[in-house]
């Protein structure tokens, strides 16, 4: 919009790559320090610690490198979290400030990029208030049981998002989406107890939305999950990552498997070894279009089951268009109103953890886990002609880093660095999700849940089961 | 062995609970006692007052001119429309012919300020509904720009104080009509924009549609007034209905909505009137002729002839009317506002009866209240 | 059973609408991130204000001779609507003219309504586009007549801004011994006899008090505004 | 715009109540025809209702009425079909010299008329600590019932039948009616301010 020669501000389309540029470095350079953190208290932990104590002649040595390596998944848990939430509240702010036109927090460090970190630091030093007439204990209680089982809920998903790595294997738990499933409906309590006890009518009523929201919401949710555990044929999310390994075609979101054939047939074909194309499509679609027909169903189904999953996630942890429970423009802000300092910044830290779950969960539940996009047949990389020059070229100093340091472990790096995209990504979703939708009435709510997403998630339910009969999955 | 049929009567307690006067989403200092059951309303008492700032009172211990200067405050949405009432009555009292420019720009002003406060409005009300963080900001982008337009002519963003007895208070440069021109350009596609998100948006839909039905009948009964009344289906529109300025030279159409009267209804109502307006501005600034632009004089001592008078103007609220009694002093002898958000306020009572406690928000924010507007 | 079957299909259209709907929303929201920011970087970058911004209030000299332009005629005074100006003056009893003591404004007060600048028949107080005047205590929001007074360049800057017509050069004369007056006789000062209105007022006029109970003396006050002052348009 | 009668009613008198001294010199106007009943004055003449017609309130007809018929007037308005001022503006209280009025403004949603009614009560007549009187159209003319309970809090006339006449703007505890001339103020509010001030 031009006046007499001078422009107006903010009303063309020039482009806002000065800020979309801060955000990106802001975002890649919080997540670096994220990585390395994390990995460095793991590797000095689980590694390094162990590899002193092997050669020394100390009594307890053997068991104190046992305890090391049992304390790492705690550590990289109790690392991540804290500098994550400040990654995502700053992420969160920074985003919408770029949706909605503005600059965003940008004074604290540079570019703004430590003003959650003196946010944490004032939340931490504020007065901790509790208010006359509440129950201190259960006030005091309820934002540890809203975060602590979450947290340890999904120690079971550091494995299959580290491409199982031994260090992460607290313990080989055959169950283990059904583990953190169960885990991850605890907090609820936490915010019942929260708004119960701050003896306060808004947060009352949040407390109890919450409850009704999660009861409902958890149905269509497990039921998503369980579909896909169905088309896995276990419950072990390790298990359910390995399998989606080998490209976009293999995920669990296009048909949790039903496509592998189509992607064998292919690789077969680009090739030009090992089986013929024929073959392996007979092999996998064994009723000719009867199976193909499944596979289409699947295929839909797994989609539309993500969709479910994401819905019911989203009203899981409270997020908008599902923020009942601590509607600001209804209920001041439910079941936090009363929270201050401390435990305030702990509900606010459950919360953005919770969302890094949920994200985390549907990453390595319907995509791939830490598996590349790129089909195997498509990705360069996994060419010996490409791959073994490089790797011979990078060898001098990644045998050190390997084999003696063990500082790098090539599938865990690239599986947590693809994890880390893809769980950014949704997060990001989700942020341009809030800053779009108004919010749900909480009967309508109820509806959707009820009426909609759990009717829908049981007919998926049934078609899968069916569907699956008609394709061979195991060849 | 008998098979128990009916449920055994489950008997609930009422809770009384008070929506503000601190409230993130009351507009201001609205008190609501509720008299709740679970989540739905069974009872509603509105306690005005918190912002009562006698703005009557200070019109008669005030002389003319110092009062121009105040009730800008009165609505401070739409300062323009205030200002324009009470010039009109009290031109009506004295029988002062306002220079057509000066009408002109009145109408362009007028217009603006309605765009800016029904901007304020769709910000505040997604806010309203949950949309927090990102939509509420886009209207404000647009609002601002409207305001820096009051501010170079006005010299303030809120509190213009331009419209004055007999006429307006500065001449605007053609630089000024240009960038106006430019923004009536632009604003339209601004609005499509918005109605890509919100219209037909499925929750907003969800909590609007059937939502907050306001029947003619209550509406009428209740003196409601302004796009409320219109989203209600009557055709009552002051800038038509009795035409006053020049509006009764300008082609525009009034958006009245004769189906259900719902908070989807006032939605639209407003979102057209804007578009309206853009229009009005359009011709405006296509009509605009040269000359004066103030025809009594401005000073310390201005005097309006004794008699007495009510004038109103379609305010983007509604009926913003503006009683006086005068008697040839320099101060007026009775000073009565007729204010939209008043009447239009006391509709909410019934309007809530046997709503969720989330619908609360949904029908007082269609509502368009203003605080400072009820309270005066 | 075709019910069940209509109605599911226009459930799924119904979904399908709804699903495109928020796609729409979505894909608005996320291309704005395309656009500039609108924000302004205020501490940062001062805003451009318009030349007839109704800030802080001040007083002009003239931009020749650097003397100042008030008058004492004391509109503004009666003007304000909060009465948060105070003037004091004296009659001088050589020129037989008021010479300006003081002239205090208490911004804590002001509403910024402008009509001080309006009424003011020399354009001697006006409205700069300074904004920002916050402080620790309410009484350092009292500006007195040096606080309060522009300097040469400012106040050419104004008046060019402001498209305000010059001061005559005439009262450029009488200059100096005003301002040797004020600075000679502050002790004189204890008896300003001189309110400044046309009409001397009957007791002495230390601040303006409540004219509520002082029926009277309002009224008079009231019809003093000759009506030639001229109006600022 | 009938500026020539000023005269003989009272509220366009002066402003300023007896206890004022001083009067602005109100030129002596020159005594203007007598209103006379316009078409709404007729109307309710024939419907058996008495109406005093009052100088026009800038070109608008203005009638007086008694407090007793006030109800059956509006209702008459509201609903006869030829009337059809079935909009009720606003209900406002004022203070006038020598009386205290209940001002009625109807429109109407489907024409453009208007008309004015005032109810009078002469300060003569009030008591002492008493209110002055006027009965309530609340209760089924919904506008009326904040507006007269504002008129209420801030004038001071008492609606009888008003099932709820409470003060709606002032807090509840407030002492005195602001908006009557007499109204004595307990705290200057133009000198509470700041305590430093010079004011």
């Amino acid at each position: 919009m031009k006046i007499d020669g001078t422009v107006v501000r903010g009303d063309h389309f020039s482009g806002n790559i000065a800020e979309i540029r801060k955000f990106a470095v802001m975002s890649l350079s919080w997540l670096t320090v994220i990585f390395v953190a994390v990995w460095g208290v793991c590797w000095a932990l689980g590694i390094f610690i162990p590899m002193c104590l092997a050669n020394s002649s100390f009594d307890f040595a053997a068991i104190l490198s046992e305890v090391c390596k049992a304390l790492t998944p705690i550590a990289a848990v109790l690392v991540f979290i804290p500098i994550n939430a400040m990654f995502m509240v700053l992420m969160e702010r920074r985003a919408l400030a770029l949706f909605t036109r503005r600059n965003g927090p940008n004074r604290v460090g540079p570019d703004g990029a430590l003003q959650t970190a003196a946010d944490a630091v004032k939340l931490l030093l504020k007065e901790d208030i509790t208010p006359t007439g509440a129950d201190a204990l259960m006030f005091t209680l309820a934002p540890i049981i809203f975060f602590a089982p979450s947290i340890f809920g999904a120690l079971p998903l550091l494995a299959a998002v580290t491409n199982n790595h031994k260090l992460f294997q607290i313990v080989d738990l055959p169950t283990g989406i059904f583990y953190v499933l169960a885990a991850s409906s605890v907090p609820v309590v936490g915010i019942v107890m929260g708004g119960w006890a701050s003896n306060n009518k808004y947060s009352l009523m949040g407390g109890l939305r919450s409850a009704a929201q999660a009861i409902s919401y958890e149905i269509p949710l497990v039921l998503s999950l369980v579909t896909i555990c169905l088309l896995a044929g276990t419950l072990d999310v390790v298990s359910i990552a390995y399998q989606q390994s080998g490209g976009l075609l293999n995920w669990n979101i296009l048909g949790g498997g039903a496509l592998i054939g189509l992607n064998k047939a292919i690789a077969a074909l680009v090739s030009s070894s090992g089986a013929p194309f024929a073959e392996v499509m007979n092999a996998y679609y064994p009723y000719g279009w009867l199976s193909f027909v499944g596979a289409a169903v699947l295929c839909m189904c797994t989609v539309i089951l993500f969709g479910v999953y994401l819905i019911g996630a989203c009203a899981e942890i409270n997020r908008i268009p599902f923020d009942l429970p601590e509607a600001e423009s209804e209920l001041v802000s439910g079941y936090n109103t009363e929270y201050s300092g401390i435990k305030f910044a702990i509900f606010f830290l459950a919360e953005f953890t919770n969302l890094f779950i949920v994200s985390t969960i549907a990453v390595v539940m319907f995509l791939g886990s830490g598996d590349c996009p790129l089909p195997t047949w498509l990705n360069p990389l996994s060419y010996p002609a490409v791959y073994e020059p490089l790797a011979k070229a990078l060898s001098p100093v990644l045998s050190v880093l390997i084999n003696d340091l063990h500082l790098i472990n090539p599938p865990t790096f690239w599986a947590a660095l693809w994890v880390i995209f893809k769980t950014y990504s949704l997060i990001f979703f989700a942020i341009l999700v809030r800053g779009t939708l108004p919010r749900f009435r909480i009967d309508q709510l109820m509806d959707f849940g009820w009426k909609r997403l759990i009717p829908i998630t049981l007919v998926i339910f049934v078609l899968v089961a069916f569907a699956r009969g008609v394709i061979n999955f195991h060849v | 062995m008998t098979i128990q049929t009916k449920l055994p009567e489950f008997k609930t307690d009422e809770m009384v609970i008070n929506l503000g006067p601190q409230h993130p989403a009351t507009h201001g200092v609205l008190r609501l006692i509720l008299t709740l059951d679970g989540e739905v309303v069974k009872h509603t008492e509105p306690v005005l007052g918190h912002l009562h700032r006698a703005q009557e009172w200070q019109g008669q211990n005030r002389t003319w001119f110092q009062y121009q200067a105040l009730i800008d405050r009165v609505d401070y949405l739409s300062g323009m429309f205030t200002s324009w009432a009470l010039s009109r009555a009290a031109e009506v009292i004295d029988g002062t012919e306002v220079p057509r420019r000066a009408e002109f720009l009145r109408v362009l002003c007028a217009e603006l300020n309605r765009i800016s406060s029904h901007l304020l409005w769709l910000g505040t009300y997604l806010i309203d509904l949950g949309a927090l963080y990102g939509f509420p900001f886009y209207p404000f982008i647009e609002r601002e720009k409207i305001l820096t337009f009051f501010e170079e002519i006005s010299g303030q963003r809120m509190m213009y104080n331009y419209i004055r007895i007999g006429g307006v208070q500065r001449d605007p440069k053609a630089e000024w009509f240009k960038k106006v021109e430019e923004f009536t350009k632009d604003f339209p596609k601004r609005v499509d924009e918005w109605e890509a998100i919100v219209t037909e948006n499925p929750i907003f839909l969800n909590r609007t549609k059937g939502i907050g039905v306001l029947t003619k009948e209550v509406a009428q009964a209740y003196g409601v007034t302004g796009p409320t009344l219109r989203a209600s289906g009557i055709d009552f529109d002051l800038r038509r209905f009795k035409p006053y300025s020049v509006y009764p030279e300008l082609k525009f159409d009034v958006p009245v909505y004769n189906k259900d009267g719902d908070t989807w209804d006032r939605y639209m109502a407003r979102i057209q009137e804007m578009r309206q307006s853009i229009e009005i501005i359009k011709q405006v600034l296509d009509m605009i002729p040269e000359g004066e632009i103030m025809s009594k004089k401005q000073n310390a001592g201005l005097r309006i002839k004794a008699g007495e008078g009510f004038a109103a103007v379609e305010s983007p609220r509604g009926i913003l009317g503006c009683y006086i009694t005068s008697n040839g002093s320099d101060k007026p002898y009775r000073f009565r506002w007729r204010n939209p958000s008043f009447s239009n306020l006391s509709v909410l009572p019934p309007l809530l009866e046997e709503r969720p406690i989330s619908d609360i928000m949904a029908i007082f924010g269609s509502l368009d209240i203003i605080l400072p507007d009820v309270d005066r | 059973m075709f019910n069940l079957i209509g109605s599911a299909i226009n459930g799924v259209k119904h979904a399908l609408g709804g699903l495109y709907q928020v796609k729409r929303g979505l894909e608005t929201v996320a291309m704005h991130t395309w656009r500039e920011p609108t924000t302004e970087a205020y501490p940062d970058k001062a805003p451009e204000l318009p030349p007839h911004f109704r800030g802080r209030l001040a007083l002009t000299v003239n931009p020749e001779t650097g003397e100042n332009l008030c008058i004492s005629c004391r509109q503004c005074e009666r003007v304000c609507p909060d009465k948060c100006i105070e003037i004091t003056a004296n009659k001088s009893t050589e020129t037989n003219k008021l010479e300006l003591i003081d002239f205090k404004i208490d911004h804590g007060l002001c509403m910024f309504c402008g009509l001080c600048t309006e009424v003011c028949p020399t354009y001697c107080i006006i409205n700069t586009n300074d904004f920002e005047m916050a402080d620790y205590t309410r009484s350092s929001l009292i500006y007195d007549l040096k606080k309060l007074t522009l300097t040469q360049e400012e106040s050419a800057y104004y008046f060019a801004a402001k498209e305000m017509p010059l001061p005559k050069p005439k009262p450029a004369k009488p200059a100096a011994p005003a301002a040797g007056a004020a600075a000679a006789k502050p002790a004189a000062e204890a008896k300003p006899t001189a309110t400044v209105s046309p009409k001397p007022a009957p007791e002495s006029a230390k601040a303006p008090e409540t004219t509520a109970d002082k029926p009277a003396k309002e009224v008079e006050k009231k019809e003093s505004p000759s009506t030639d002052t001229p109006s600022v348009n | 715009m009938s500026e020539e009668n000023k005269p003989a009613d009272k509220p366009e008198e002066k402003p300023v109540p007896a206890a004022k001294p001083v009067a602005p010199a109100a030129p002596a106007p020159e005594p203007a025809p007598p209103p006379s009943l316009g078409t709404y004055g007729k109307m309710l003449k024939e419907k058996g209702i008495e109406c005093t017609p009052m100088a026009l309130s800038t070109g608008v007809e203005t009638i007086e009425i008694a407090p007793a018929q006030l109800p059956a007037a509006l209702k008459f308005l509201r609903e006869s079909p030829q009337a059809q001022l079935d909009f009720l503006v606003t209900v406002s209280g004022v203070d006038s010299p020598d009386t205290i009025d209940s001002v009625y403004h109807l429109w109407s949603y489907t024409k453009t008329d208007e008309l004015v009614i005032k109810v009078r009560v002469p300060k003569a007549n009030i008591p002492a600590d008493k209110l002055p009187e006027v009965p309530s159209i609340a209760s089924y003319w919904q506008t009326a019932d904040w507006h007269e309970r504002e008129t209420y809090d801030l004038v001071g006339i008492r609606y009888i039948g008003h099932r709820y006449l409470r003060r709606i703007l002032n807090p509840w505890d407030w002492e005195g009616h602001p908006l009557r001339r007499d109204y004595k103020q307990l705290v200057d509010a133009l000198n509470d301010k700041n305590p430093e001030s010079f004011r």
